[in-house]
């Protein structure tokens, strides 16, 4: 329970890094890279000791009944609609059994113990009714109630509004999924980690990468971790931050800070989505930021199906945008420019599945708001069917292999959404959960490739044969691509085929609804997969070694990460065993472990189905997996299909596609010199040109026209009319004054004869006169 | 000495030496200063005019204002006439006679003179007529004895018109500074 | 300690730097080190009693008016000296005191040409009583002349310090915010006539909210002070001052005129213009959140034509004071916090932005974008200073930026019931992308200047050297503020809520 | 003794100080003659004083000390004015000429 109210610490640990690494980096005896290297093994173990907290905690016997008691971990203020629950369930409580402490929700603080004896005091007093808001799923299923106990800690941010109600919260929810993202961030980001202590070493800015890649992981497991949906805002903004900044490692190198950007700009485009989605979630949720809030409301119906409609519009535009989905992919592929270990963490691993991690912490907002349940189409669905299809293509024709694995993720982050967008909620996160261990490996692996290769990517010009000279890396590079291709037993297998199943169609049954066009555009989308592995493996493995110098195998801080996440590739897929294959059952102990640990049961969640595994489709996907991976074989090593080789040259239908392929569906050309060249050139300019001219030139000629306005009425009025008359004053006065001018003499003497006989003879006059 | 002691020393027992001295010092007054304005001899003029100014001062004392006459003789005839001294010797003025001292306008200046004589004479004799002096405003509210007119006169300097006594020094100090800068070669 | 603030606190912050011009102006010119002493310590009294205002503040009543000095002035107007503070000014006080000793310390050694400390720091003082008595005064007549004091140092400080072009931007600064003033005075002399108290006492004026005064009648006094703060904020199409003020004004000049000067306008309209006439701030709430939405777009599209960096930060400020009338133009609680949560990050990292930019400046005698370059290589901590400063420029999150401009965005979902919310949520869209241009234009910037290698002419300057000390002296106070704010934002919010909360019930005559 | 008589002194003493100003050229005579009508001045104050208080005679004594340094002043003009003309005649100073 510590580990689950303390899951804060985590993030914290790898920001203290961050500032360490930051300020004393330099005068480490190893730059730095020590200190962010203890710091995430140390949050490595904390993560699994989380995840085993957690069991414990979600196999615990339910006491109490009802959603109040599942929520009873959550602690007071974090939630309006868990105090509400609680505070309904508390009366009926102390209505029924008289003799119960009578201990009130306030006083719960952050004692533990408070709040499980406020359980365990629901359990003495009996049976009770669920209250309004109860999930249906829990009591529909009748046997053993399986609710799910999020914990959930919380602290004051901010209060904006009416005193007392509005108060903007941070904190922790813990949860299977949030544990799980644990302990994949921490576990890729401590082999990225070490794997990078030799990748970079020696580059310009050593201790400064290491310095990002901690804050990286601490705001990737800040949004992880998130309790509110500002909070995942925040972690969600930063961790763009560390990406533009890792993309932009090598500054200094005009494409590299061009591909930062374009990737934090086309971020910026979906944050749009974010920030408008939460916004309307926040007034829907009667303003509330609190995720709990929200998934209770959206689930029973607390919120109307068009905003959550809107809403969940409004999120999958953040999701494109960050998870690399058609349209706004994009920035993917430029991302690479980074470092290797960077695309590994970030753009393969971690933050790229943000977006799907998004998605499934506010489930069912999309779920009621897309009516995934019983359709056969939704955007979702849609959006990551078009990706993972249209990005498999796209892999084709790469020839920089980084490129080939940029394009293979934004087709598997497009299975995720699919599996999403149909309802398969555990499908998408196991399967997120398998990509990140073998994408990372193959993004490594192909790290060490380039190692050996002189720091060039490009597999078609610079590499092959090199399966002789690194065999540790091949031989993992082998088993995540079939991991990745989906080849039984691996774990790619059993992920991808649950997504499958989950699409209800096609020979399966027990999905959301039927989604017949995904499945399709999937299994096409996995063939190409297979297929274009293959073909890299092909390039950069077999034939000739065609780039310079001598290639050599990689050092141990780069082949033992390989190696340990090969293997966890290879082997994860045991996690989430079907409980039967065919005539096979397998024991409850094993089977569905990932389901179990992961998937919420209560108020807080939708209720969806579950597909049950498919011996049919497994064996259909699975056929079209080898198949492509023989013909690929038959194609590159044997030769075959002749009538295929140079095919774009001779046909124009075939070579219009090729185009189309290399351009990239021409997104880039729309988006970079369409939209932006836009922006930047023709409507800046054009509003420039309005400020200086026209407003300015409003102002300016206002004050000009003051100007002129001052001069006519000086010329006309102030020179003519009224400096007439002053003038003809004066002349009057000019000729009387020539006349007295002759008084004037200048002798003082005679003035002072003047002044006294005046003075005398108008004194004279006083005296005589008045006196 | 009491206060009314000096009223009736002042009142009778002085009351014609006073008006003979008047006499005598008002005579030799107006001669010495029509001297002043006719002399042909600039030095004979200051002499001359050291004459009217003794002259004021014994009036000061016929007046019984003795500090006032103290400090006309100590200024007056003993600094300002000085200082006219050297303004002649500096000026290179002709030590001896000289027949250029007027101008063309002593017709107008007799006329002018004495018209301002005649009316202030007449306005003088109109309004005082015959008044006699006497001197009980300087006792005024406090008894006055020995020599504490002087006392007093310092202490309406010092409390009444501190602030015109103030301003009179600063004056003073402007115009030695500005005396300064005017006369110094530079 | 407590009675002393009741009694003086308020009159002692607001004179104090005045007094220290005086004194300054007995000190002979040539003693420049006692000059800019007397200019730090008063500066920095004032900043110390700023901060006993913080400690001894009481934030559960930061709704109502504390601290109050009430002395009889202009009987024969009936216009008092009343000084007073809320948590409304007491935020925008303290960053006023804040920085006006930074932009001192800053001065240490970056005198602009044609020098003359004396002059230069006397006029800052000045400026700086006009700023504070601003924020503190009560009293209509008092606010108008402390914001028209404002004007001439300023004046001043642009025409006599500024670049090659200070007197045509010195000028215009100086004639269109005279311009406001005189509709605002009219506005103020209106509100006393038609008032029935005949006062010009802000509290007991806020207290009738208007409701003795006729709908139309209020709309055309708001118009008044609608123009005479909008001039100052600046908004669309009023903002043209700005760009040439900014750009010819010395780098102290445009510090303190992004920081503080600005606020006077969007705080003249929290605390005069709403609460004061409810009915004309309704009607004229759209029109004002137009304008601040065109300003938002308007200035980003500007912003990236600009080939000069001061002149892009000055733009990139209309953008963001969009943002601020935005979320005042909502009348809601939520977006009057937002608005001065915004002003004070708005203050500090647009401040900090001039600050670089000076630097920068001063380094390379150019500001062209297009001969920059590599400031990362040449001043690495120079560049990673404007690198932090754009980002928290750009809204993002973790840093003070973020604070004002997305509860802005937010505020502007829902606005004040009698407001039109198509109308409102269209305007949020629009704004929502004006954070995207914020990215582009501030990034393209940073991409331009700071990133790549420095250019030819530049590579071996011995002049480019890395952050001194005075600057780091003047600079880590705002920066720490920037972060410490964006992970903090209760520190803003505690002062403001109850007094937004106040002032929107006002303004919506609730 | 009668209040008459002196102010009579005084006021023949102003006249002849009133001629000396018109008639006389040089300028060391002029300042000889205003110093007749200053002390002309001072009888008439002293002789009012004894009507009057002390205020005569304080104000007495400003006037002497104002025309001490009324003289100081003047007998540096003139003596400026002989310094730059070699010259004291007042008649020769008509720049005021129309």
């Amino acid at each position: 329970m510590w580990f689950l109210t303390h899951a804060w610490i985590i993030p914290a640990l790898m920001a203290l890094s961050f500032l360490l690494i930051l300020f004393f980096g330099k005068k480490m005896p190893k730059k730095g890279s020590e200190i962010g290297i203890a710091a995430i093994g140390i949050a490595f173990i904390l993560a699994l000791l989380t995840a085993g907290s957690w069991y414990t905690h979600n196999n615990e016997e339910v006491e109490g009944h009802g959603d109040a008691a599942a929520m009873a971990d959550v602690q007071e203020g974090c939630s309006n609609e868990v105090d509400h629950l609680a505070a309904e369930d508390h009366g009926e409580e102390t209505e029924d059994a008289g003799d119960h402490e009578g201990e009130e929700p306030t006083d719960v603080g952050d004692s533990d113990e408070g709040t499980d004896d406020h359980a365990l005091g629901q359990s003495d007093s009996g049976e009770y009714a669920a209250p309004a808001a109860t999930s249906t799923a829990v009591a529909s299923e009748g046997e053993e109630e399986h609710v799910t106990r999020p914990v959930v800690r919380c602290a004051a941010w901010a209060e904006i509004g009416t005193p007392g109600s509005s108060l903007i919260t941070w904190g922790t929810m813990v949860d299977g999924q949030s544990v799980l993202m644990l302990v994949v961030v921490t576990l890729i980001s401590l082999m990225v980690f070490i794997y990078s202590s030799e990748y970079v070493s020696g580059d310009r800015r050593y201790t400064h990468y290491f310095a990002f890649l901690s804050l990286f992981s601490a705001s990737m497991l800040f949004f992880v971790l998130a309790q509110s949906t500002i909070q995942m805002i925040v972690g969600w903004e930063l961790v763009g931050v560390c990406s533009f900044v890792l993309i932009g490692h090598w500054w200094e190198e005009k494409p590299n800070s061009n591909a930062a950007l374009k990737a934090f700009l086309t971020n910026r485009v979906g944050d749009i989505g974010l920030l408008i989605g939460v916004a309307i979630l926040y007034f829907a949720a009667g303003r509330s930021f609190s995720i709990l809030d929200l998934n209770i409301l959206a689930a029973n119906g607390g919120i109307s199906h068009g905003i959550l409609l809107v809403a969940s519009v409004c999120l999958i535009f953040a999701v494109m945008s960050k998870s690399g989905q058609f349209i706004l992919h994009t920035w993917l592929p430029d991302a690479m420019a980074g470092p290797t270990p960077v695309s590994a963490l970030i753009h393969a691993a971690t933050m790229v599945v943000a977006g799907i991690y998004m998605v499934a912490r506010l489930y069912p907002v999309f779920f009621e708001g897309l009516s995934i349940s019983g359709s056969s189409v939704n955007f979702l669905a849609i959006v990551g069917a078009v990706t993972a299809m249209f990005g498999a293509l796209l892999a084709f024709v790469q020839k920089d292999i980084k490129k080939v694995l940029a394009y293979s993720t934004i087709s598997q982050l497009g299975f995720m959404v699919t599996a999403l967008g149909v309802g398969a909620w555990t499908a998408a996160l196991f399967h997120l959960f398998t990509h990140a261990m073998f994408k990372a490996t193959l993004f490594l692996g192909a790290g060490s490739l380039s190692n050996a290769a002189h720091h060039s990517f490009d597999m078609v010009n610079d590499m092959g044969g090199m399966r002789k000279v690194l065999p540790r890396t091949f031989w993992t590079f082998i088993v995540a691509t079939a991991a990745l291709a989906g080849i039984f037993p691996l774990s790619g297998f059993w992920s991808k085929d649950e997504i499958l199943a989950g699409h209800g169609s096609l020979f399966s049954a027990g999905g959301n609804g039927t989604y017949h066009v995904m499945l399709v555009m999937l299994l096409i989308g996995a063939f190409c997969t297979a297929a274009y592995m293959t073909r890299t493996i092909w390039y950069a493995f077999y034939g000739e070694f065609r780039g310079h110098g001598t290639p050599h195998e990689s050092g141990s801080r780069i082949t033992v990460p390989l190696i340990i996440l090969a293997t966890l590739g290879a082997v994860v897929g045991v996690l989430n065993l079907p409980e039967e294959i065919g005539p096979f059952t397998f024991p409850e102990s094993i089977s569905l472990q990932f389901e179990h640990f992961v998937e919420p049961v209560g108020a807080y969640f939708p209720t969806i189905s579950h597909a049950e595994f498919n011996i049919p489709l497994a064996i259909f996907s699975l056929a079209l997996a080898l198949s492509a991976v023989l013909l690929t074989y038959l194609y590159y090593w044997k030769g075959a299909f002749k009538f295929l080789h140079g095919l774009s040259e001779r046909n124009r239908v075939a070579g219009l596609g090729k185009t189309i392929l290399v351009n990239k569906y021409y997104f880039d050309w729309l988006y970079t010199d369409v939209i932006t060249g836009f922006v930047k050139g023709p409507a800046a300019r054009a509003t420039n040109w309005f400020n200086q001219h026209v407003l300015d030139g409003i102002v300016d000629g206002t004050a000009k026209g003051a100007v002129v306005a001052g001069q006519f009425v000086y010329e006309n009025i102030d020179q003519k009319v009224v400096d007439g008359a002053v003038n003809g004053a004066a002349i009057t006065t000019s000729e009387a004054g020539g006349v007295l001018r002759h008084l004037q003499t200048g002798r003082i003497q005679q003035y002072a004869a003047l002044f006294f006989a005046a003075a005398a003879l108008l004194a004279g006059v006083f005296v005589v006169a008045i006196g | 000495m009491n206060a009314q002691l000096i009223s009736l020393f002042a009142a009778e027992t002085f009351e014609v030496p006073a008006n003979i001295a008047f006499s005598i010092i008002a005579i030799f007054m107006v001669i010495a200063a029509i001297r002043v304005v006719t002399t042909d001899n600039v030095v004979h003029a200051a002499l001359w005019l050291m004459v009217v100014l003794g002259g004021v001062g014994l009036n000061f004392l016929l007046l019984q204002a003795e500090f006032l006459a103290m400090t006309q003789f100590l200024i007056y005839l003993g600094a300002i006439i000085v200082l006219f001294l050297f303004g002649v010797m500096l000026t290179r003025a002709p030590l001896g006679r000289s027949d250029d001292l007027d101008n063309k306008q002593r017709p107008i200046g007799i006329v002018v003179g004495l018209l301002v004589l005649g009316l202030v004479s007449y306005s003088v004799i109109k309004t005082f007529g015959s008044d006699k002096l006497d001197f009980s405003a300087y006792d005024g509210s406090q008894a006055v004895a020995g020599n504490n007119r002087t006392e007093a006169l310092s202490d309406a300097i010092f409390s009444q018109y501190l602030i015109p006594f103030e301003v009179i020094s600063v004056l003073l100090l402007a115009a030695l500074i500005g005396a300064i800068v005017i006369a110094r070669r530079d | 300690m407590t009675d002393f603030l009741n009694d003086w606190g308020l009159i002692l912050i607001t004179f104090l730097p005045l007094a220290g011009a005086l004194v300054m102006l007995a000190v002979p010119k040539e003693s420049e080190e006692t000059q800019k002493t007397i200019a730090l310590v008063a500066s920095g009294a004032a900043f110390a009693l700023g901060v006993a205002f913080l400690i001894n503040f009481d934030y559960d009543s930061a709704g109502v008016l504390q601290y109050v000095v009430d002395n009889e002035w202009i009987p024969i107007i009936n216009s008092r000296f009343i000084l007073g503070i809320d948590g409304i000014s007491l935020p925008l006080l303290a960053l006023t005191v804040l920085i006006v000793p930074l932009v001192i310390i800053y001065s240490w050694n970056h005198i602009p040409s044609p020098g003359n400390p004396k002059a230069f720091l006397a006029l800052i003082l000045l400026l700086e009583t006009g700023m504070v008595g601003t924020f503190v005064a009560q009293d209509l007549i008092l606010f108008f002349v402390f914001f028209e004091i404002v004007l001439l140092p300023m004046f001043f400080i642009i025409g006599v310090w500024g670049g090659p072009d200070r007197k045509y931007a010195s000028i215009k600064f100086f004639l269109f915010t005279l311009f406001g003033s005189a509709l605002m005075i009219v506005s103020f002399l209106a509100l006393y006539f038609m008032s029935a108290e005949q006062t010009f006492d802000m509290r007991i004026l806020q207290e009738l909210g208007g409701l003795d005064i006729a709908r139309t009648t209020q709309i055309l006094i708001f118009g008044g002070m609608f123009l005479g703060f909008g001039i100052k904020v600046p908004m669309f199409p009023f903002h043209t001052w700005l760009p040439d003020a900014h750009t010819q004004a010395p780098t102290q000049g445009s510090v303190i005129l992004a920081a503080v000067l600005l606020k006077l306008g969007t705080y003249g309209f929290v605390r005069i213009a709403l609460p004061l006439l409810p009915e004309g701030a309704q009607w004229w709430a759209p029109i004002i959140a137009v304008l601040a939405v065109i300003g938002i777009i308007y200035g980003a599209l500007a912003c990236l034509a600009q080939t000069d960096m001061k002149r892009l930060i000055a733009f990139s400020s209309v953008a963001h004071m969009g943002f601020v009338m935005l979320a005042v133009a909502t009348l809601t609680d939520f977006g009057i916090n937002a608005a001065v949560f915004g002003m004070v990050a708005h203050g500090l990292i647009t401040g900090m932005l001039f600050f670089v930019a000076g630097s920068i400046k001063e380094r390379y005698h150019t500001l062209e974008i297009s001969r920059l370059g590599g400031l990362l290589i040449s001043a690495p901590k120079l560049g990673w200073i404007l690198g932090l400063s754009a980002m928290a420029s750009l809204g993002l999150p973790g840093l003070a930026g973020f604070w004002g401009e997305f509860p802005a965005i937010l505020s502007a979902y829902e606005p004040a019931p009698m407001l039109s919310e198509p109308l409102f949520r269209t305007l949020m869209v629009i704004a929502a992308l004006g954070t995207v241009l914020a990215a582009g234009y501030l990034l393209w910037m940073y991409q331009r200047t700071a990133m790549g290698t420095p250019p030819e002419e530049f590579a071996d300057d011995p002049e480019i050297t890395d952050v001194n000390t005075a600057e780091w002296i003047s600079w880590t106070p705002m920066l720490l503020l920037i972060v410490v704010l964006g992970f903090f934002p209760s520190l803003i919010f505690n002062m403001t809520n109850p007094a937004a909360t106040a002032i929107a019930a006002a303004a919506t005559g609730g | 003794m009668l209040l008459t008589q002196f102010l009579l002194l005084a006021a023949i003493l102003f006249s002849i100080g009133v001629y000396g100003v018109i008639v006389r050229k040089n300028g060391v005579l002029v300042l000889m003659s205003v110093e007749l009508m200053l002390n002309a001045v001072n009888i008439n104050l002293i002789a009012f004083s004894t009507y009057h208080g002390l205020g005569g005679q304080v104000f007495a004594l400003f006037v002497i000390a104002v025309a001490a340094a009324e003289v100081g002043v003047g007998l540096a003009i003139v003596l400026l004015i002989y310094r730059n003309r070699r010259s004291v005649d007042i008649d020769q100073l008509d720049e005021l000429k129309g």
